[in-house]
C-alpha cells in the first residue's frame, strides 16, 4: 500500500513548526514497519495567504491522497479545499481550525487550551485575585479561541478580576517587554495568563522584578522553560499545544485513506468538523515527568505528544 | 553658543519635550508607569533598539536610498549564534561576540556589495536578504542545541551595573557617543554625509563611494548583531525570530530623530530620543485597557501625529 | 578624420536597449517564460491548463496589489499599506454582504462600497504624504497600522463566509472559460487605457524630479495624491480577489503581501526611485514570486531548505530584474 | 506698453536676505537683461516672478493690473514662461513629453494626446534644426541628452508657454556660439511679435547682442535701469561692483607660449575613449593649455577620463614622466591631478553640508587624514577660500546658503590646499560673475607661474584666448587644429571650430 501525503505549514518562523514537521516525518516512518509505504511531501516555508493556496494548489497537480495543512488563515482556504476533495484528495487541517466542509481539523480544541491554563490558575489563586492576559496576535482565530477559553473561565470566577490584557504577538521578547510594563502599572497583580511562546519572556520580567513567588503565571512547554520551572521552583502551570498534532492528523490521514471509519465522525468544534485530541497538562506535580521527556533535547525542545498509530486505530471502527 | 546650539538640533529637543510629556501622560493613565525602576527597564527596551537603529541611521544617512531592512534577520541570526556560541558559559562571551560581529559584518558585506557593485537599491537588496536569512534561520536550526545566555550577558542587560543603572544603557551611551565623534569629528563620518547627500560630487572628489557605502552596511550589520547578543541577554534563551519586530521600529526612531531618509541630514543623537520616544509610546498603549483594534489605530495616528513634528519634507515652493 | 578610430560601441547592445527602453518588462517576462519552463519541467502537471487558472486565480490578487504600488512608486512614493487597505476592504465587504443577506444586489453594492473605502484608504495616504508632506515609507506604515486596527474592529477574528454567488463566480467559469481569465483581459484593457492617461505621464513626471515638476506647473500634490488614490482602489480590486478566492474574511489576510508587492514592482523593472516603469511588468513580476514558491517544492527541495532556497532566488531574480531594468535607463 | 512691473519684492531665506527691494519694470517688445554678479538675487527674483518662490514683501502688476501669484501653475495662467538656470526637466520622459510637461494635451478628458503632442514638439523642435546636435529627436529621452541639448529642450519648454512674458535665467550657459545665434534670432522675433522677454547672462557680447534695457541689481536690490545702446561695460560694471568696488582686472594680454624647458607636467599619447579618440598632447610645466571648439566635441569627455572619471579604451597618460592611467578620481587626486567642473550641482557641491566639508575632501584624501579637528582645518580652509574672495557668513553655515558664484569659488579653493602638479578645468566659470572670474584667472596664472601644468577648457571664447599659451580645438572627438603665437585670434578660433561641424 503507498499513500502520498502533502504537508503545508505556512510560517517557519519558530522552533515549533519545525519540530511539528519533523514529528510528522517521523510518524510517516513509523508506517513502514506496519507494511504501508507512506510518502510525504513537504511544503514548509514564509508565505502569505495566497502563497498557501498555492501549496495546495502544487499539492493537488502532484496528485496526492491526502494534505495536512497548518493554515495560516481559517477561511481562506474553503473553495481550494473544496477543489482538493472534488479531486479526490482527502484534507485534514491542524494546529488552527478551518471554516471548511470539507476538510477536517485534527488537533487540539484551543478553547479547552486556553481554559486549562486559566482553571489551572483560578485554582492557584484559590478563586480570587487580580489577573492579566497576555496574548498572541489579535484577530489570529488561534489567540481569539484562547482567549474565550479563558474569560469563560474566569467568568465563572466573580472574585478573580482581569484588570488588563495585552497583546505580545507571540513574540518572547515582546511578552518580556508587556509583563514589565504590566508589573509597573499593576504591582498588585497575582496571575498572569500568558500563551506559551511568551511565558518564558514574562516570567523573566516577573523573575527580575522579584516576584516569582507572589505571582502564578502559565508556562512554556519548551525544555528550557521546564527547566528553569524546575530550578526556580516556579508557580506555573503548562497547557500543552504539543508539535506532535501534525504526526497525529497524519496518522489519521492514513487510516483513512486505508478507508477505515471513525467510530465518533468528527463533528466538533465550531465549524463541526473537528476531532479533538486530549490536551496534556503539566504542573509543578508532573514537571519532572516532562523534563524527562525532554532529556537531552535541545532547549528550544517542545513537549510533545501524539496519537501513536494503535492510540489512532482505537478511535476507528 | 550658536555652535551649541546648532549641535543641539531642533528634532532632538522636540524629542525630548515629547518623551516628557508622553512619561507624564503615562504616569496619568496608570500611576506607577514613570516610577524610575520602570523609566530603566524602558531605556533598556530602547537601547536594543537604539543599538539596531544606530546602524540603520549610518546606513540611512549614507543616502542612494539606504535602508536596511534586513536588521531584523541578522538581530534573529546573531541572537541564535551567540546563544549557542555561549551556551550559558560567561566564557563563551566573548568568542560569542567574535562570532556574531562576524556574522553580522559578514551579511552587511553581502547587502554592501549588491548595493555598490550590483547597484541593487538597498530596500530590495536588504529585503532579499532578509528572505534569505529568514530561511537560513530554518536551516542552522536544525539539530543545533539551543543557547542559553551567559550569566553575565543576563546581568548586564537587566541589572544595574554602576550607578543602578544597567550595562546596556552604559553601552548604548557609549555607542551615542562614539556615533557623535565619528560623524562629527572624523573623516569618514564627514564622507558618509557626503555620499550622501551628493554621492557624485562625493566621487569626483576622491572619497571611496564603495568602500564607505559598504562600511556602512557592515556597520549596520555588526550593530544589529551586537543588539541580537544583548537581546539574548535581555531574553535569557534564544529563538527564532526574535528580530522581526525590529525592522520598521529600527526605521521609525531614526526618522523621529529628524535623519531624512533621502540622506545626508541627521545625525544620531536624535534617532536616540526618538527610540527612547517609540519605546514609551508603545508601552503606554500596552497599558492602558483597550481593544487591540483600539490601541493599533490610535498608535497609527500617533505615529503620524509625532511625524508631524519632525519628519516633514521641505515645501516645493520655498 | 577617417573612421577608423570610430567610438567602439557594439551595434547589439544598442538594439537590446532600445528594445529594453521601449518594453522595459521584457526581461520579467523572460524569467516567467523560464520559470514556468523550470515548474513543467520538474512537474508537468503544473503547466496543465487547471494549474495555470489556479495560479492565476490564486495570484490575481498579488498581481493587482503590485500594480496598485506600481503607480505610487511612479511618483517616487511607497506605500506600506496597500496590504492593510486589501485587509479592510476584504473584511469591509464580507461583514456587508454578509449583513446584507448575500444576494447579488448587495455582492454588488458591498463591492461599490469596498471601492469607496479603497478610494478613501488612498485618499488618506495622498493627504498623509503629499499634503503634509511626511516620509513615504514611515508614514505609510503607521497608516497600514491604523487601517489595520479599522480591519480588526470591523472583524476581530477571522470567519464569516462570502456569498456563495460571490466566490462561485470569481472560481467558476463562463462559456466554458474560467472567470479569472475575464479578469487577467480586462485587467491588461484597464491597464493599457490607464498607460494613455495624463495622470500617468504626470505621475512619472513628478517621479523623475518632483521639484523640477513642480517648477514646471505640474500640480505634483494632486497628481501625487491622484497616486495613492488609483492605489487605493487596485488594492481594493486586490481584495475582491482575495475574496473571491477564500470566499471569507480575514483582518490580517494582506499583511504579509505588502513587502511581496514592493519586490513585484521591482522585478518587473520598474525603479524605486521613480520615474520609470511598466505596470505590465508588475504584473509579471508578482508571477514570478507565486512561480518562485512552486518551483522551489517541485524541484524537491528539503523541507528546512525551502525558505532559504525560496529566499534565495527572489533574492537573485530581484537583481536580475535589477539589473536588466537599469541597462534600459538612461 | 509695461507688460511687467515689480515694486519693493523682497526674499529672505532663513538668515540670508537673497533679495532686499526688487524694482523692474518690462515691457511689451524688449529684451530686459538682469545683471548682476553672483547671489546679487536674480535668480530669485526670476523665480518669484514665476510663483517657484513666495516673496515676503511687494507687488507684482502684470498689464498694469495687481496680481497675486500662488505658485508655478497660477503664474503660468497669467502669463508667464520661465527657463531656469538650474533646468526643470524630467529625464526619464522623451524631449516631446518634456516640452509639453505643463499642459499636456489631452482628449476624452483624460489621455493625453500623442498626435498634438508631436505636432507641438515638432514646431519648436524646427525652430533649432541644425543647431541640436546628433541624438537629439522628439522622441528621445531627455536623460541621455548632452547639458547643451537639455539646455535646449529648456529653452524650447518656455517657449513652448507661449507665453506673452518669457524668462531665461542664463540659458545660454551651455550653449555653442551657432545655438546660442540660432535662440538670438528666435529671441529677436519674439521681440517683434511684442512679447516681453527677460534675459540673465555673465557674457557681455551676448548682452550686448540682444539686450534693449538692462537692470542692474547688487546685493539684492535693484540699483538702476539702462538703456544698453547708451551705456559702455565699463560703465555696467562699475555699477554692478558698486561705486568704489574694485574693478575686475580686465584680460591683460595673452601670454606668451611658454619653452617647456622645464619639462612636461601632463603628457598624453593616442588616448582614445568615449566621446574622443586618437588625442595626444603635452602639457609644459607652467604652461596654460587651451581646450576649444564647439561644446560636446570631446574636450570634457577627454578632461574626465584623464581624471579617471571617464572611459578610456586606448592610449596612455604620464604625469611628469611617470605613466598614470588612474582608474578612479581618487587614484588621480592622490597622483597630484586635480579637476573643477563647471557643473558644480554634479560633480562639485555637497549640498546640505557646511562649507569647510566642501573644501577639506581633497586635503583629507591627500593628507590621509582621520581625524577632523575643526580648529586645525579652519586654519588651513580660510586662505584658500579668501585668495577667490568667497563671500561667506561663516565655515559651518551650509553651501547651499550662497550664491552660485560663491559655491563654485567654494568648490575651487578645495583644490587649492594642496597643489596639486596637473590642474584640469573643465569650463570652470560656467554661471560665476566677471570679477569672480577675473580673480580665478588671476589665480590660474600665478599657479601656472609656480610650475603646474594646466589645461582649460572654456566654453568662452575670451577666457581662452586671454589665458592659453596654446589652444588646440576639437572636433568630432579629436583635435583639429592648434593655435598657437599669433594664430591665436578670434577669427581662427571660429573657424577652426565650425570647419567640419
Ligand atoms: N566612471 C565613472 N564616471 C563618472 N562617475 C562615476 C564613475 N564611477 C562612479 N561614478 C560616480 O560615483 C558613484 C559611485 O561610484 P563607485 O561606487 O564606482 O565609486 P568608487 O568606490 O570610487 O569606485 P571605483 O573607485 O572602483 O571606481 C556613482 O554612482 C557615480 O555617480
Ligand atoms: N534655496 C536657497 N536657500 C538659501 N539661500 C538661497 C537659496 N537660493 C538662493 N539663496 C541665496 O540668495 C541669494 C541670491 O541668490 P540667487 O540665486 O538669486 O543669485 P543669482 O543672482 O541668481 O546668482 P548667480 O548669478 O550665481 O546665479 C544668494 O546669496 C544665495 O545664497
Ligand atoms: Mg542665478
Ligand atoms: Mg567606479
Amino acid at each position: 500500500e503507498t499513500f502520498k501525503i502533502g504537508l503545508s505549514n505556512g510560517w517557519v518562523g519558530s522552533e515549533w513548526r519545525t519540530q511539528m514537521i519533523d514529528e510528522a516525518k517521523a510518524a510517516a516512518a513509523k508506517w513502514k514497519e506496519k507494511g504501508v509505504d507512506v510518502e510525504v511531501s513537504v511544503q514548509s516555508a514564509n508565505v502569505d495567504v495566497p502563497g498557501q493556496i498555492a501549496h495546495i494548489r502544487n499539492f493537488i497537480a502532484e496528485g496526492v491522497n491526502a494534505i495536512i495543512v497548518n493554515p495560516n488563515s481559517p477561511t481562506a482556504f474553503d473553495p481550494i479545499f473544496a477543489q482538493a476533495k472534488e479531486a479526490g484528495i482527502l484534507v485534514i487541517a491542524t494546529d488552527a481550525e478551518v471554516s471548511s466542509p470539507d476538510a477536517i481539523y485534527v488537533g487540539i480544541d484551543q478553547t479547552a487550551w486556553g481554559a486549562a491554563g486559566a482553571k489551572w490558575l483560578a485554582e492557584t489563586l484559590g478563586g480570587k485575585g487580580k489577573v492579566v492576559a497576555i496574548n498572541g496576535v489579535a484577530g489570529h482565530p488561534a489567540n481569539e479561541m484562547r482567549v474565550a477559553g479563558y474569560r469563560g473561565v474566569f467568568k465563572e470566577h466573580p472574585d478573580i478580576q482581569v484588570v488588563n490584557e495585552v497583546n505580545a504577538n507571540w513574540d518572547q521578547a515582546q511578552g518580556q517587554q508587556a509583563m514589565q510594563n504590566v508589573l509597573a502599572t499593576y504591582p498588585d497583580i497575582n496571575g498572569v495568563v500568558v500563551q506559551d511562546g511568551m511565558a518564558a519572556g514574562a516570567w523573566k520580567s516577573i523573575m527580575d522584578a522579584g516576584k516569582k513567588d507572589q505571582i502564578a503565571a502559565t508556562g512554556e512547554i519548551r525544555k528550557d522553560f521546564i527547566d528553569l520551572w524546575i530550578k526556580e521552583k516556579l508557580n506555573s502551570g503548562a497547557t500543552v499545544n504539543p508539535p506532535g498534532v501534525m504526526a497525529s492528523a497524519l496518522n489519521v490521514a492514513v487510516l483513512m485513506l486505508q478507508g477505515k471509519e471513525l467510530k465518533e465522525p468528527a463533528k466538533a468544534g465550531q465549524y463541526g468538523n473537528a476531532l479533538y485530541l486530549p490536551i496534556p497538562f503539566i504542573d509543578s506535580k508532573n514537571v519532572e515527568e516532562a523534563a524527562k521527556q525532554l532529556e537531552g533535547k535541545p532547549g528550544y525542545y517542545s513537549y510533545t505528544s501524539s496519537l501513536s498509530i494503535e492510540e489512532a486505530e482505537a478511535l476507528f471502527k | 553658543m550658536s555652535r551649541f546650539l546648532s549641535f543641539i538640533r531642533q528634532p532632538i529637543i522636540a524629542a525630548l519635550v515629547l518623551i516628557v510629556l508622553l512619561l507624564y501622560l503615562g504616569q496619568m493613565l496608570s500611576p506607577g508607569f514613570a516610577s524610575g525602576g520602570q523609566i530603566l527597564r524602558l531605556l533598556i527596551v530602547a537601547s536594543l533598539l537604539g543599538i539596531i537603529a544606530a546602524g540603520q541611521n549610518v546606513v540611512i544617512l549614507g543616502g542612494r536610498e539606504g535602508i536596511d531592512l534586513s536588521v531584523g534577520g541578522v538581530v534573529s541570526l546573531s541572537a541564535i549564534i551567540a546563544g549557542n556560541v555561549m551556551n550559558g558559559a560567561d566564557s563563551g562571551i566573548l568568542p560569542a561576540i567574535a562570532a556574531c560581529l562576524a556574522a553580522g559584518g559578514f551579511f552587511g558585506l553581502l547587502n554592501g556589495l549588491g548595493v555598490t557593485l550590483l547597484r541593487i537599491p538597498p530596500l530590495v537588496m536588504t529585503l532579499g536578504m532578509l528572505g534569505v536569512l529568514q530561511g537560513l534561520l530554518v536551516v542552522i536550526r536544525m539539530g543545533i542545541p539551543s543557547g542559553q545566555a551567559a550569566p553575565a550577558l543576563s546581568r548586564f542587560v537587566t541589572q544595574p551595573l554602576a550607578f543602578g543603572i544597567p550595562g546596556i544603557i552604559w553601552l548604548w551611551i557609549a555607542i551615542g557617543v562614539l556615533m557623535a565623534l565619528m560623524l562629527n569629528r572624523t573623516v569618514f563620518g564627514h564622507r558618509i554625509y557626503a555620499i550622501g547627500s551628493n554621492e557624485h560630487a562625493a566621487y569626483m572628489a576622491g572619497v571611496p563611494v564603495r568602500l564607505i557605502r559598504i562600511a556602512l552596511f557592515m556597520l549596520s550589520g555588526m550593530f544589529a548583531a551586537i543588539a541580537g547578543l544583548c537581546l539574548l541577554g535581555y531574553s535569557g534563551t534564544s529563538f527564532a525570530n526574535v528580530g522581526e519586530q525590529y525592522m520598521l521600529p529600527s526605521i521609525i526612531a531614526v526618522v523621529f530623530g529628524g535623519t531624512s531618509l533621502a540622506g545626508g541630514k541627521g545625525g544620531y543623537t536624535g534617532t536616540m530620543a526618538g527610540a527612547v520616544l517609540l519605546v514609551i509610546l508603545q508601552s503606554i498603549l500596552t497599558t492602558i485597557n483597550i481593544d487591540e483594534s483600539g490601541r493599533q489605530m490610535v498608535f497609527g495616528a500617533t505615529l503620524l501625529l509625532l511625524m508631524m513634528f519632525y519628519g516633514r519634507g521641505r515645501a516645493m515652493r520655498a | 578624420m577617417a573612421e577608423t578610430a570610430t567610438i567602439p560601441r557594439p551595434r547589439r547592445e544598442g538594439r537590446i536597449r532600445k528594445l529594453l527602453e521601449r518594453y522595459p518588462f521584457l526581461p520579467a517576462l523572460v524569467i516567467v517564460a523560464a520559470l514556468l519552463a523550470l515548474n513543467g519541467f520538474f512537474s508537468p502537471a503544473s503547466l496543465s491548463y487547471r494549474a495555470l487558472t489556479g495560479l492565476l486565480s490564486t495570484y490575481m490578487a498579488l498581481v493587482l496589489l503590485s500594480i496598485a504600488q506600481t503607480y505610487v512608486v511612479y511618483a517616487g512614493d511607497i506605500d506600506l499599506s496597500a496590504g492593510a487597505i486589501l485587509s479592510l476592504v476584504n473584511v469591509g465587504i464580507i461583514v456587508l454582504m454578509e449583513r446584507w443577506g448575500g444576494g447579488a444586489g448587495a455582492v454588488l453594492l458591498a463591492l461599490a462600497i469596498g471601492l469607496l473605502l479603497g478610494l478613501a484608504c488612498g485618499l488618506v495616504n495622498g493627504l498623509v504624504v503629499a499634503t503634509l508632506r511626511l516620509q513615504a515609507i514611515v508614514a505609510t506604515f503607521a497608516t497600514s497600522i491604523f487601517f489595520t486596527g479599522l480591519a480588526l474592529y470591523i472583524l476581530p477574528v477571522a470567519g464569516t463566509p462570502a456569498p456563495a454567488i460571490f466566490w462561485r463566480t470569481y472560481g467558476g467559469r463562463l462559456f466554458g472559460v474560467p472567470f479569472v481569465f475575464y479578469i487577467l483581459a480586462a485587467l491588461i484593457v484597464l491597464i493599457t487605457v490607464m498607460s494613455r492617461t495624463r495622470l500617468v505621464t504626470q505621475l512619472l513626471a513628478v517621479g523623475d524630479d518632483q521639484q523640477a515638476a513642480y517648477q514646471s506647473g505640474l500640480p505634483v500634490i494632486p497628481v501625487r495624491i491622484k497616486g495613492y488614490v488609483l492605489c487605493g482602489l487596485f488594492s481594493a480590486l486586490a481584495a475582491f480577489c482575495i475574496t473571491g478566492d477564500t470566499a471569507s474574511g480575514d483582518p490580517l489576510v494582506g499583511g504579509k503581501m505588502t513587502l511581496y508587492s514592493v519586490a513585484a514592482v521591482v522585478l518587473g523593472g520598474s525603479a524605486l526611485s521613480g520615474g520609470w516603469g511598466t505596470v505590465v511588468g508588475s504584473l509579471l513580476g508578482a508571477l514570478t514570486i507565486g512561480l518562485i514558491n512552486s518551483v522551489v517544492f517541485f524541484m524537491g527541495t528539503p523541507s528546512e531548505w525551502q525558505n532559504f532556497v525560496q529566499g534565495l532566488a527572489i533574492l537573485v531574480v530581484l537583481m536580475a530584474g535589477v539589473l536588466a531594468g537599469r541597462r534600459a535607463r538612461p | 506698453m509695461s507688460k511687467l512691473k515689480l515694486n519693493g519684492v523682497s526674499k529672505a531665506y532663513g538668515a540670508t536676505l537673497a533679495l532686499r527691494r526688487g524694482d523692474l519694470e518690462v515691457m511689451s517688445g524688449e529684451v530686459h537683461v538682469l545683471m548682476g554678479s553672483n547671489g546679487s538675487g536674480k535668480s530669485t527674483l526670476c523665480k518669484i516672478i514665476a510663483g517657484a518662490v513666495r516673496p515676503d514683501a511687494g507687488k507684482i502688476l502684470i498689464d498694469d493690473t495687481p496680481v497675486t501669484i500662488t505658485g508655478p501653475r497660477s503664474a503660468r495662467a497669467q502669463g508667464i514662461g520661465i527657463f531656469y538656470q538650474e533646468l526643470s526637466l524630467a529625464a526619464h520622459r522623451t524631449v516631446e513629453e518634456n516640452i509639453s510637461l505643463a499642459a499636456l494635451p489631452v482628449k476624452s478628458g483624460v489621455f493625453v494626446d500623442r498626435t498634438a503632442l508631436k505636432e507641438r514638439a515638432a514646431r519648436y523642435i524646427l525652430l533649432f534644426e541644425n543647431v541640436a546636435g546628433e541624438g537629439f529627436s522628439a522622441d528621445a529621452l531627455v536623460g541621455n541628452l548632452r547639458p547643451d541639448q537639455r539646455q535646449l529642450v529648456e529653452i524650447m519648454k518656455a517657449l513652448a508657454s507661449e507665453a506673452p512674458l518669457l524668462i531665461f535665467d542664463e540659458p545660454t550657459s551651455a550653449l555653442d556660439r551657432a545655438q546660442v545665434d540660432r535662440f538670438f534670432e528666435i529671441l529677436r522675433d519674439l521681440k517683434s511679435r511684442g512679447r516681453g522677454i527677460i534675459f540673465i547672462s555673465h557674457r557681455m557680447d551676448e548682452i550686448k547682442a540682444i539686450g534693449d534695457r538692462a537692470t542692474i541689481i547688487r546685493d539684492g536690490e535693484t540699483i538702476a535701469t539702462l538703456n544698453l545702446a547708451e551705456t559702455d561695460a565699463a560703465t555696467v560694471i562699475r555699477l554692478m561692483v558698486g561705486g568704489a568696488g574694485d574693478m575686475p582686472a580686465s584680460q591683460s594680454s595673452a601670454p606668451a607660449a611658454v619653452d617647456g624647458k622645464d619639462g612636461a607636467a601632463l603628457t598624453v599619447r593616442g588616448l582614445s575613449g568615449r566621446g574622443f579618440r586618437n588625442v595626444s598632447f603635452e602639457v609644459a610645466r607652467g604652461e596654460i593649455l587651451g581646450f576649444g571648439g564647439l561644446h560636446g566635441q570631446g574636450q570634457s569627455a577627454l578632461l574626465r577620463a584623464i581624471f579617471g572619471a571617464g572611459s578610456i579604451t586606448s592610449g596612455e597618460v604620464l604625469i611628469g614622466e611617470s605613466r598614470f592611467d588612474a582608474s578612479s578620481p581618487r587614484d588621480a587626486i592622490r597622483r597630484g591631478c586635480a579637476y573643477i567642473s563647471g557643473d558644480r550641482g554634479r560633480d562639485g557641491v555637497i549640498s546640505g553640508r557646511p562649507i569647510i566639508e566642501n573644501v577639506t575632501p581633497i586635503h583629507y584624501l591627500r593628507d590621509r587624514l582621520m581625524i577632523a579637528r575643526p580648529r586645525k582645518l579652519r586654519d588651513k580652509v580660510t586662505p584658500a577660500l579668501e585668495s577667490m574672495h568667497t563671500k561667506f557668513p561663516s565655515l559651518f553655515h551650509p553651501i547651499s546658503s550662497l550664491s552660485g558664484g560663491n559655491q563654485q569659488k567654494v568648490i575651487i579653493a578645495r583644490w587649492l590646499i594642496d597643489r596639486p602638479d596637473v590642474l584640469l578645468l573643465d569650463d570652470p566659470t560656467k554661471g560665476i560673475d566677471l570679477s569672480a572670474k577675473a580673480d580665478l584667472f588671476t589665480l590660474i596664472r600665478q599657479l601656472a607661474a609656480q610650475g603646474l601644468g594646466i589645461v582649460l577648457y572654456s566654453s568662452e571664447d575670451a577666457e581662452l584666448l586671454g589665458n592659453a599659451n596654446r589652444i588646440l580645438v576639437f572636433n568630432g572627438g579629436s583635435v583639429t587644429r592648434e593655435l598657437t603665437g599669433a594664430d591665436r585670434t578670434r577669427y581662427n578660433l571660429y573657424q577652426a571650430a565650425y570647419e567640419a561641424a
